[in-house]
C-alpha cells in the first residue's frame, strides 16, 4: 500500500471512523464526540490540501481492491473528484460546527452525528469512485445514511418524509443498479476513462440510449429532475443543519455529479450527442430549472422556497454538461462548487432564522435586518450570487453558462437561463426588501444584554463565512486554485485532450 | 490427520457433542460453545484442505461403492459447511444466554445434533444416506421448533413435521426407483445417467417435489412461516438460514451431477416457482403485523432468488452458479442475524407486533443497527454479500436474455427494501416501556456480529467464488 | 403377474390413496396414519422394485421402518400436547398467511 | 398340480388386495379407534408381504415396530384424545 | 366447492398412481448387481447373513445416523412439557398380570435370541429391541413400577448408550484404520455384537420411553 494508495482511503476514514466511534459513545459525552467531529474534519481538510497539491502537480493517487471477476472497488482522486471533495470537506467543517450549536439540548445526537460522519463518507466515496460500480455502492450508501438523518426528529412528519425519500431514492438506486449490470454485461467494463468507453464497444445505440436512460434516471432521483424531484421540499422537514449539507451539497450534488460521471466518463460527450441523448437531458434540465423556479415563488415557508430553489439550480449543471461545448462545461462543473457555496449559507441563515427567533416563513421576515444584521447580509450576499449579479459566484457560472450555450448555438439556452435568474430574481428580492426596508412586525426579544453577537457564535459564524467565500470565488474567480480555474483545469485535461 | 479424515470428524465431533449435551444435566452452555467452536475449526480445515486439491472423498468402511458409502466434498460442500460452522457459535453464544436450565440442555443436545446432520448432508455422496441425513435435519429441527413453544409453537411444529416426512417419503420414492434402474445409490456413479434411465424422469419429478416441500419453496411454503415465527429466536434463525438450505443444496446436486441440467422445462419450471415465490412472499412479507411473520416470509422470498440462480445455471453456468452461492451465504448470516435482532426487540416489548415496537433504538442500539445492517444484505444494496449475489443474478438473467427475470429480480429487491425500511421504521419511534428486562449484551453483540459479517462477506467475493470453484 | 410386480404396483398405488388422505384428513392423527402408510408404500416399492432376495434394500428398509417409528412418536406427543389438557387452547383455526 | 402352482400367484394378488382394503379402511373410516385397528391389521398383512417377497428380517421388523410399537402408540394417542372430545372424521 | 376439490383431486392422484404404476413396472437392467457385491464381500464382513452385514458393516454409517434420528426423536418427547397420566388409570387387571408374567421372560428370551442370531439368521439388534421395548411397556402396564423408576434416574445414560458405543467405534476406527467405521475383518463379528447389543438395549429403553411420553404413565424427568 504506497503513499498514492494509502491516501483516498485515509480522506474516507477521517469521517468514517469517527462516525463508527460516536455511535458507540454515550449520549453525554458531548465534548468528547464535538473534539471527534471536528478533528476528524480538519484532519480530512489536510489531506484534501495534499492531494490537490498533488494532483495539480501530476501525481496520481489511486487504490482498487477486487470484488467480484471483472468487478473492482476502486478509489482514484483524478481532478474532477477533487473539486467535488474539497468542496464536501469545506462545508463538512462548517456544517459541523453549525450542527454542534444548532443541536445543543436536543436527544440522540450520537446517532445524528455517527450517520452525519456516515454521510460524509458516502459523498467523499461518490466523489472519488473510480468505476461505476464503487460510485454505486457509495451512492446507495448515501441513501442509508441519510435515510436517518431525514427522520431523525421521530415526528409523523419527519417519518412520511423519510418513507416519500426512500420510495424516491431506492428506486433510483435499482434504476442505477439495472443501467450498471446492463452496461457491464454490454462492454465489460465500468471504468471510468475521460472521453468515455462505450464508443467502439459494439453495442447497439437504441440500447445504449436505454442505458443512458437508466443510469441518468438512477442519478437524477438525487439530482431533483423534474419527475423524479418529489421528495426534496418534503425533507425540508428535516433539522437545519441536514438541510444545509445534505439538501443543498451532498445528497443533491452526488445526484449532479453522478450525470457529469455518465456523460462525461462513460459515455464522453461527443458520443452522447451522436446518440442524441445529451439534447433530452438538456430539454429535463431546462424544463426543471423554469419549473422549480415557478415553484419557489409560490412557497411562503422559507426552507420549502429555498428547496425549490435548489431543484432548479442543480439543474444548471445538468444543463451546462448536455450542451456540448468547453465553455458550458466549465460552466456547469464550477456551478457545482458556486452553488453549494451560496445554497448552504442561505439554508445557514435559514437556520438561524428558525432557530434564534423561531421564524419559518417568509411573511415572517419583515424588518429581521435590524435584529439579525449579520445573519441577513450572509443571505443577501448568497441570495444576489443565486440571482447571477457580479461580483458573486453565481455570475461567474452564469456567465459561462450564457457564453457556452451561445457557442454551441443553442440560443433557446440563453433564454431559459435569462429566464430563470428573472425568476430568482423574482422570489428572493422580496425576502430582501422585506428583511432591510420594511419595520419590524412582530415584537423579537431584543439581544440579550451584555451580548455582543446576535445569536451563537456556532450559528452566526459558518454562514458568515460561507458568504466570504461566495464572494471570494467571485472575485478570485482567475486565481490560481479558484474553482473556475479548477474546473477549467479539469474541462481540459479531462475533455478535450489535444 | 489426512484430507480425507476431516470428513467423518466433520460428523462425528457434533454428533459426539449433542449426544453429551443430553447425558451430562449440567455445563450445557460451555459444551455448546466448545463443540461449535471446534465445528468451526474443523470447516477452516476442510477449506483448507480443499484449496489445495479442488476435491476430498473419503470412502466409509472402507468398502467401495456400491457396496460402502462414499463421503465427498467439492467448493460448494466446504462452503456451505464453512457458513453453517460461522453461524453455529454465535448462535450458541446467543442460546446460552437466552436459555437457561432444562432448556439450555435440549437446545444444546438437539442443536449440535442438528449441526451433525447439516454436516453429514452436505459432505453425503449417497441418495439414501441423503435421506437419512435429511430425515434426522428435518426431525431435530421440529424438535428445536417445538422446544419450550406454546400452543401455537406445538401446531406449527406438527405441520412442519408432517411437511418435512412427506417431503423425504417423496425423496425416497424418487431414490428407489433410480436404485430400481441402476443397482446403485452413489451420486458419483449415477452422475449424467438420470435422464437417460427407465422412469429417471419420474423419479426426478418426485424427488423434486419432495426437496421443493422441505426446502418450503413458493407454492409449497405453508408450513414454514408459523414454524419459524413461533419458534425462539435462536430456532428460528437455525431453521431460516440453515434447515431450509439443505434440500436446496440437494436440489442443485441431483439436477447438475445427476440429471446434468436436462430438460429446458425443469429450468423454466423452477424460474417461474422462483419468480413468484419471490413476488407472492415479499409481497405476503410487506403485509405482516408481526415483526417474526415478517421475516419468516421474507426467507421464503429469499429462496425464491435461490431456485431463480438455479434455474439459470444450465444456461448462464459459472455467473448463476456463483450467484447461487454467494446469495446463499449471505443470507444465512444476514437472516440469522436478522431473526435474533428481531427476538431481542420481541423479548424486550414483551410481543413482536410492529407497532408496538417502543423507541427500541434508544435501548437496543446493537439489535437496531442489526437490523439495518442485516437488511442491507437482504436488499441486495451495496457493499453486501447480497449485492454481490443480485449482480451476478443479474449478470446471468441478462447473458440468457430473460429479461422477464430482470424484472422479478428488481421488484424482489423493491419489496425486500420496503419490508425491511418497515422492520427500521418502526424501531424509530413509540413510547418506551420502562420496566422491560434488560438483556444481556453477548445477545446483542451475536446478531450485530451475524449481520455485520452479511455486509463483510461482501468484500470476500472473490475468495470465496475461488473456493467454489466449477460448476459440479 | 409375478409376486414382485404386484407389490411395486400396490406400493404405487398405496402412495397415491395415503397421500390422498394426507391431504384431506383434518384430524392430525388421521395425517400421521396417512404419512406411516405412505412409509409403508415406500418400502415395498424399494423391496419389490429392487431385484429378488437383495438384501440391501431389506437393510435400508429396516432402516427406514425405525426412522419412521421415531417421527410417529414425536407426532404424537406433539398432538396430545397439542390437544392439551384444557380443550380451549387449541390452535386459532385461522393461522395468518397459511 | 398345475393348479397348485397357481397358488402363489393367487396368494399375492389376494394378500395386495387385502392390504389395499384394510389399508382404505384405516384412512377413511369416521371413527379414529377403528382407524388405528385397521392400521394394526394393515401393519400384519404388511409383514406377510414381506415374507412374499422373501424379506425376513422387514417382516419382523414390520412386525415388531410397524404394527407392534406404532400400533401401542397409536392405541395409547386414542384414549388419551377420546378421554377429551368426541372423534372427528 | 368442496366437493369439486376433492373430485379434482381424487382424478390427479388417480393418474399419479397410474404413472407411478408404469414406472415401476418398467423393465430395467441395473449396472451394478449388488448381490454379487455382497456375497464377494461377505466373508471380511464378520457376519454370515447378508442384511445384518449390509445393516451393520457396509452401511453402518447410515445405522449410526438412524440410532441418532432415535434419540433425536426422545429428546423431542422429553423436552416438551409433561403430560398427566390419564384419570381412569385404576387397578391393573388381574388378566394383566397374568399375562404379563407369562409373557415377559419369553419376551426377553426371544429378543435375546434374535440379537444373537442376527449373525447367521434373520433377526438383529432393531428387531430384538422392538420386542424388548414391547416386553418393557407391557411390564409397566402391568404395574412393575421398580422397573420405571430406574428407567426415570438413568434414562438419558441407557437411552445413549447403543449411540455412544457406536460412536466410540467409529472414532476408534478413524484413529487407528484411517477409515470410519473401518471393522478389521477378524474383529468384525465381534464388534458388531458388541455394537448391537449396546443397540438393543438403547432401542428398547427409547421405545419405552416413547410410550412414556404419551402419558400412559406420570413421568418425572431430573
Amino acid at each position: 500500500m504506497s503513499e498514492h494508495e494509502l491516501l483516498p482511503l485515509a480522506v474516507l476514514a477521517t469521517s468514517l471512523l469517527p462516525g463508527l466511534v460516536i455511535f458507540f459513545l454515550p449520549e453525554g459525552a458531548v465534548r468528547v464526540r464535538s473534539v471527534l467531529n471536528l478533528a476528524g474534519a480538519t484532519v480530512k481538510l489536510v489531506l484534501v490540501a495534499v492531494m490537490l497539491w498533488g494532483v495539480s502537480r501530476g501525481e496520481n493517487y489511486a487504490v482498487s481492491y477486487p470484488l467480484l471477476p471483472g468487478l473492482t472497488f476502486s478509489l482514484r482522486a483524478d481532478s474532477l473528484a477533487l473539486l467535488f471533495v474539497t468542496l464536501s470537506a469545506q462545508l463538512w467543517f462548517l456544517t459541523t460546527i453549525y450542527a454542534i450549536g444548532y443541536l445543543e439540548s436536543s436527544p440522540n445526537r450520537a446517532r445524528f452525528f455517527g450517520f452525519f460522519s456516515l454521510c460524509v463518507t458516502a459523498t467523499v466515496g461518490v466523489a472519488m469512485a473510480g468505476n461505476l460500480i464503487t460510485f454505486l455502492l457509495f451512492y446507495e450508501l448515501l441513501t442509508l445514511s441519510t435515510y436517518p438523518l431525514v427522520v431523525h426528529r421521530e415526528t409523523a412528519a419527519a417519518r412520511a418524509a423519510g418513507n416519500r425519500y426512500l420510495a424516491y431514492t431506492i428506486g433510483g438506486g435499482a434504476a442505477l443498479l439495472l443501467g450498471t449490470a446492463w452496461l457491464y454485461a454490454e462492454t465489460g467494463t465500468l471504468t471510468f476513462t475521460p472521453r468515455g468507453f462505450v464508443d467502439g464497444s459494439g453495442a447497439s445505440s437504441p440500447v445504449l440510449a436505454a442505458i443512458f436512460f437508466l443510469l441518468v434516471a438512477g442519478v437524477g432521483v438525487k439530482a431533483a429532475l423534474v419527475p423524479l424531484h418529489g421528495w426534496l421540499p418534503r425533507a425540508m422537514v428535516a433539522p437545519a443543519p441536514v438541510s444545509a449539507l445534505l439538501h443543498a451539497v451532498a445528497v443533491v450534488k452526488a445526484g449532479a455529479f453522478g450525470i457529469i460521471r455518465i456523460v462525461y466518463d462513460v459515455f464522453g460527450v461527443e458520443y452522447a450527442a451522436e446518440l442524441g441523448v445529451t439534447d433530452a437531458l438538456a430539454a429535463v434540465a431546462a424544463v426543471t430549472i423554469i419549473y422549480g423556479s415557478l415553484r419557489a415563488l409560490a412557497q411562503d415557508d422559507l426552507k420549502r422556497r429555498l428547496a425549490f430553489s435548489t431543484v432548479s439550480q442543480v439543474s444548471y449543471i445538468a444543463l451546462g454538461v448536455a450542451i456540448v461545448g468547453p465553455l458550458a462545461s466549465i460552466g456547469g462543473i464550477v456551478h457545482l462548487v458556486h452553488q453549494g457555496l451560496m445554497k448552504i449559507t442561505l439554508f445557514f441563515c435559514a437556520g438561524n432564522y428558525a432557530e434564534t427567533l423561531g421564524l419559518h416563513k417568509v411573511s415572517e421576515l419583515d424588518g429581521v435586518g435590524r435584529r439579525m444584521p449579520l445573519t441577513t447580509a450572509a443571505f443577501t450576499v448568497a441570495a444576489l450570487g443565486m440571482i447571477g449579479l457580479p461580483p458573486m459566484a453565481g455570475f461567474i457560472s452564469k456567465w459561462y453558462l450564457g457564453l457556452g450555450a451561445i457557442e454551441a448555438g443553442a440560443t433557446w439556452a440563453v433564454f431559459v437561463l435569462a429566464g430563470s435568474s428573472a425568476l430568482n430574481a423574482a422570489y428572493f428580492l422580496p425576502i430582501l426588501h422585506r428583511a432591510w426596508f420594511r419595520a419590524p412586525t412582530a415584537a423579537w426579544a431584543p439581544v440579550p444584554a451584555g451580548v455582543r453577537a446576535e445569536t451563537a457564535l456556532a450559528l452566526l459564524l459558518p454562514p458568515v463565512i460561507t458568504a466570504l467565500l461566495v464572494l471570494l470565488a467571485g472575485v478570485l474567480a482567475s486565481v490560481q486554485y479558484s474553482p473556475q480555474e479548477w474546473a477549467t483545469l479539469v474541462v481540459r485535461r479531462e475533455f478535450y485532450a489535444p | 490427520m489426512s484430507a480425507s479424515s476431516l470428513l467423518p470428524l466433520l460428523v462425528l465431533w457434533p454428533l459426539a457433542g449433542g449426544l453429551l449435551g443430553l447425558l451430562l444435566p449440567r455445563g450445557a452452555g460451555p459444551l455448546l460453545l466448545g463443540v461449535s467452536t471446534g465445528n468451526l475449526a474443523l470447516a477452516v480445515a476442510l477449506v483448507d484442505a480443499l484449496a489445495g486439491a479442488g476435491k476430498v472423498a473419503h470412502s466409509v468402511g472402507g468398502w467401495s461403492t456400491p457396496l460402502g458409502i462414499a463421503l465427498r466434498a467439492d467448493g460448494l460442500s466446504a462452503v456451505l459447511i464453512l457458513v453453517a460452522g460461522a453461524v453455529a457459535p454465535l448462535l450458541a453464544l446467543y442460546a446460552s444466554a437466552a436459555y437457561a436450565g432444562r432448556e439450555l440442555r435440549y437446545f444444546a443436545g438437539l442443536f449440535l445434533l442438528f449441526l451433525g446432520a447439516l454436516n453429514g448432508l452436505f459432505i453425503a455422496g449417497d441418495l439414501f444416506n441423503l435421506y437419512v441425513t435429511l430425515e434426522l435435519l428435518g426431525l431435530s429441527a421440529v424438535a428445536l421448533a417445538a422446544l419450550g413453544g406454546g400452543a401455537a409453537a406445538l401446531a406449527a411444529s406438527l405441520r412442519y413435521l408432517l411437511a418435512t416426512i412427506t417431503g423425504s417419503l417423496a425423496y425416497l420414492l424418487g431414490v428407489a426407483l433410480l436404485y430400481r434402474a441402476t443397482g446403485t445409490l452413489d451420486l458419483l456413479q449415477l452422475s449424467g445417467q438420470g435422464p437417460a434411465l427407465p422412469g429417471g424422469a419420474v423419479a426426478f419429478a418426485l424427488m423434486v417435489a419432495g426437496l421443493l416441500l422441505k426446502a418450503a419453496v413458493f407454492p409449497l411454503h405453508f408450513w414454514l412461516p408459523p414454524a419459524h415465527a413461533n419458534a425462539s429466536p435462536p430456532v428460528s434463525a437455525a431453521l431460516s438460514a440453515l434447515a431450509v438450505k439443505a434440500p436446496l443444496y440437494l436440489l442443485l446436486r441431483l439436477w447438475l451431477s445427476t440429471y446434468d441440467g436436462a430438460w429446458p422445462l425443469v429450468a423454466e419450471l423452477l424460474a417461474a416457482i422462483g419468480a413468484a415465490g419471490v413476488l407472492w412472499c415479499s409481497l405476503q412479507a410487506v403485509l405482516q403485523r408481526r415483526a417474526k411473520l415478517l421475516v419468516a416470509y421474507s426467507t421464503v422470498a429469499q429462496l425464491g432468488y435461490l431456485l431463480l440462480a438455479l434455474a439459470l445455471v444450465p444456461a448462464a453456468g459459472a455467473a448463476a452458479y456463483g450467484a447461487f452461492t454467494l446469495l446463499l451465504v449471505s443470507h444465512v448470516l444476514a437472516k440469522a442475524g436478522l431473526f435474533l435482532a428481531v427476538g431481542n426487540l420481541a423479548r424486550r416489548a414483551g410481543h413482536d407486533r410492529l407497532d408496538g415496537f417502543e423507541r427500541v433504538v434508544q435501548h437496543l442500539p446493537l439489535s437496531a443497527s442489526a437490523i439495518a445492517l442485516a437488511g442491507v444484505s437482504l436488499m441486495g444494496m451495496p457493499p453486501s454479500g447480497g449485492f454481490n449475489g443480485k449482480w451476478l443474478l443479474l449478470q446471468a438473467a441478462i447473458a440468457t436474455g430473460d429479461w422477464w427475470l430482470v424484472a422479478v429480480i428488481l421488484v424482489g429487491g423493491l419489496l425486500a427494501a420496503v419490508y425491511i425500511f418497515k422492520l427500521i421504521e418502526h424501531t424509530f419511534g413509540g413510547s418506551d416501556r420502562p420496566d422491560a428486562t434488560a438483556l444481556p449484551r453477548r445477545m446483542e453483540w451475536a446478531a450485530l456480529t451475524l449481520a455485520a459479517s452479511a455486509v463483510g462477506v461482501g468484500f470476500l467475493g472473490q475468495p470465496l467464488l475461488r473456493l467454489l470453484g466449477g460448476v459440479p | 403377474m409375478t409376486g414382485q410386480a404386484c407389490y411395486a404396483v400396490l406400493g404405487a398405488l398405496l402412495f397415491c390413496l395415503s397421500f390422498h388422505a394426507l391431504i384431506i384428513a383434518v384430524h392430525p392423527l388421521r395425517r400421521l396414519l396417512a404419512v406411516n402408510v405412505m412409509g409403508s408404500s415406500v418400502f415395498l416399492v424399494f423391496i419389490a422394485g429392487a431385484g429378488p432376495r437383495d438384501p440391501l434394500p431389506q437393510a435400508l428398509v429396516i432402516t427406514g421402518i425405525v426412522v419412521a417409528v421415531a417421527a410417529t412418536a414425536l407426532g404424537l406427543n406433539l398432538l396430545l400436547r397439542l390437544a392439551g389438557p384444557a380443550e380451549d387452547d387449541r390452535p386459532s383455526a385461522g393461522q395468518d398467511g397459511s | 398340480m398345475a393348479a397348485l402352482s397357481l397358488l402363489p400367484p393367487a396368494l399375492d394378488l389376494l394378500l395386495a388386495v387385502a392390504l389395499l382394503l384394510t389399508a382404505w379402511r384405516a384412512l377413511y373410516t369416521r371413527a379414529l379407534f377403528p382407524a388405528v385397528v385397521f392400521f394394526v391389521a394393515f401393519g400384519m398383512l404388511l409383514a406377510l408381504a414381506w415374507m412374499r417377497l422373501e424379506a425376513p428380517d422387514v417382516a419382523l421388523a414390520e412386525a415388531a415396530i410397524g404394527a407392534g410399537l406404532t400400533g401401542a402408540l397409536l392405541m395409547a394417542a386414542v384414549a388419551r384424545l377420546r378421554g377429551r372430545d368426541e372423534d372427528k372424521p | 366447492m368442496k366437493r369439486l376439490g376433492h373430485a379434482v383431486l381424487g382424478l390427479l392422484l388417480l393418474m399419479l398412481a397410474g404413472v407411478l404404476a408404469w414406472a415401476v413396472s418398467l423393465p430395467v437392467a441395473p449396472g451394478q448387481d449388488v448381490p454379487a457385491h455382497i456375497a464377494g464381500s461377505l466373508a471380511d464382513s464378520g457376519v454370515s447373513h447378508p442384511v445384518t452385514a449390509v445393516l451393520l458393516n457396509f452401511r453402518g454409517y447410515d445405522t449410526l445416523l438412524e440410532l441418532v434420528v432415535l434419540l433425536v426423536a426422545l429428546a423431542g418427547v422429553r423436552c416438551l412439557a409433561p403430560l398427566p397420566p390419564p384419570s381412569g388409570g385404576g387397578a391393573v387387571g388381574g388378566v394383566l398380570r397374568e399375562l404379563a408374567a407369562l409373557l415377559l421372560p419369553v419376551l426377553v428370551l426371544v429378543a435375546l435370541y434374535l440379537l444373537w442370531a442376527g449373525a447367521t439368521r434373520p433377526g438383529g439388534a432393531f428387531q430384538g429391541g422392538a420386542l424388548l421395548g414391547a416386553a418393557g411397556i407391557l411390564a409397566l402396564l402391568a404395574g412393575r413400577d421398580r422397573f420405571l423408576a430406574v428407567l426415570e434416574q438413568r434414562l438419558w445414560l441407557l437411552a445413549g448408550l447403543g449411540v455412544g458405543v457406536f460412536l466410540a467405534v467409529a472414532a476408534g476406527t478413524l484413529v487407528w484404520g484411517g477409515t470410519l467405521l473401518g471393522l478389521p475383518p477378524e474383529q468384525a463379528g465381534i464388534l458388531i455384537l458388541v455394537i448391537e447389543s449396546f443397540a438393543l438395549l438403547s432401542i428398547a429403553v427409547t421405545l419405552v420411553a416413547l410410550f412414556l411420553g404419551t402419558g400412559e404413565l406420570e413421568d418425572r424427568d431430573p
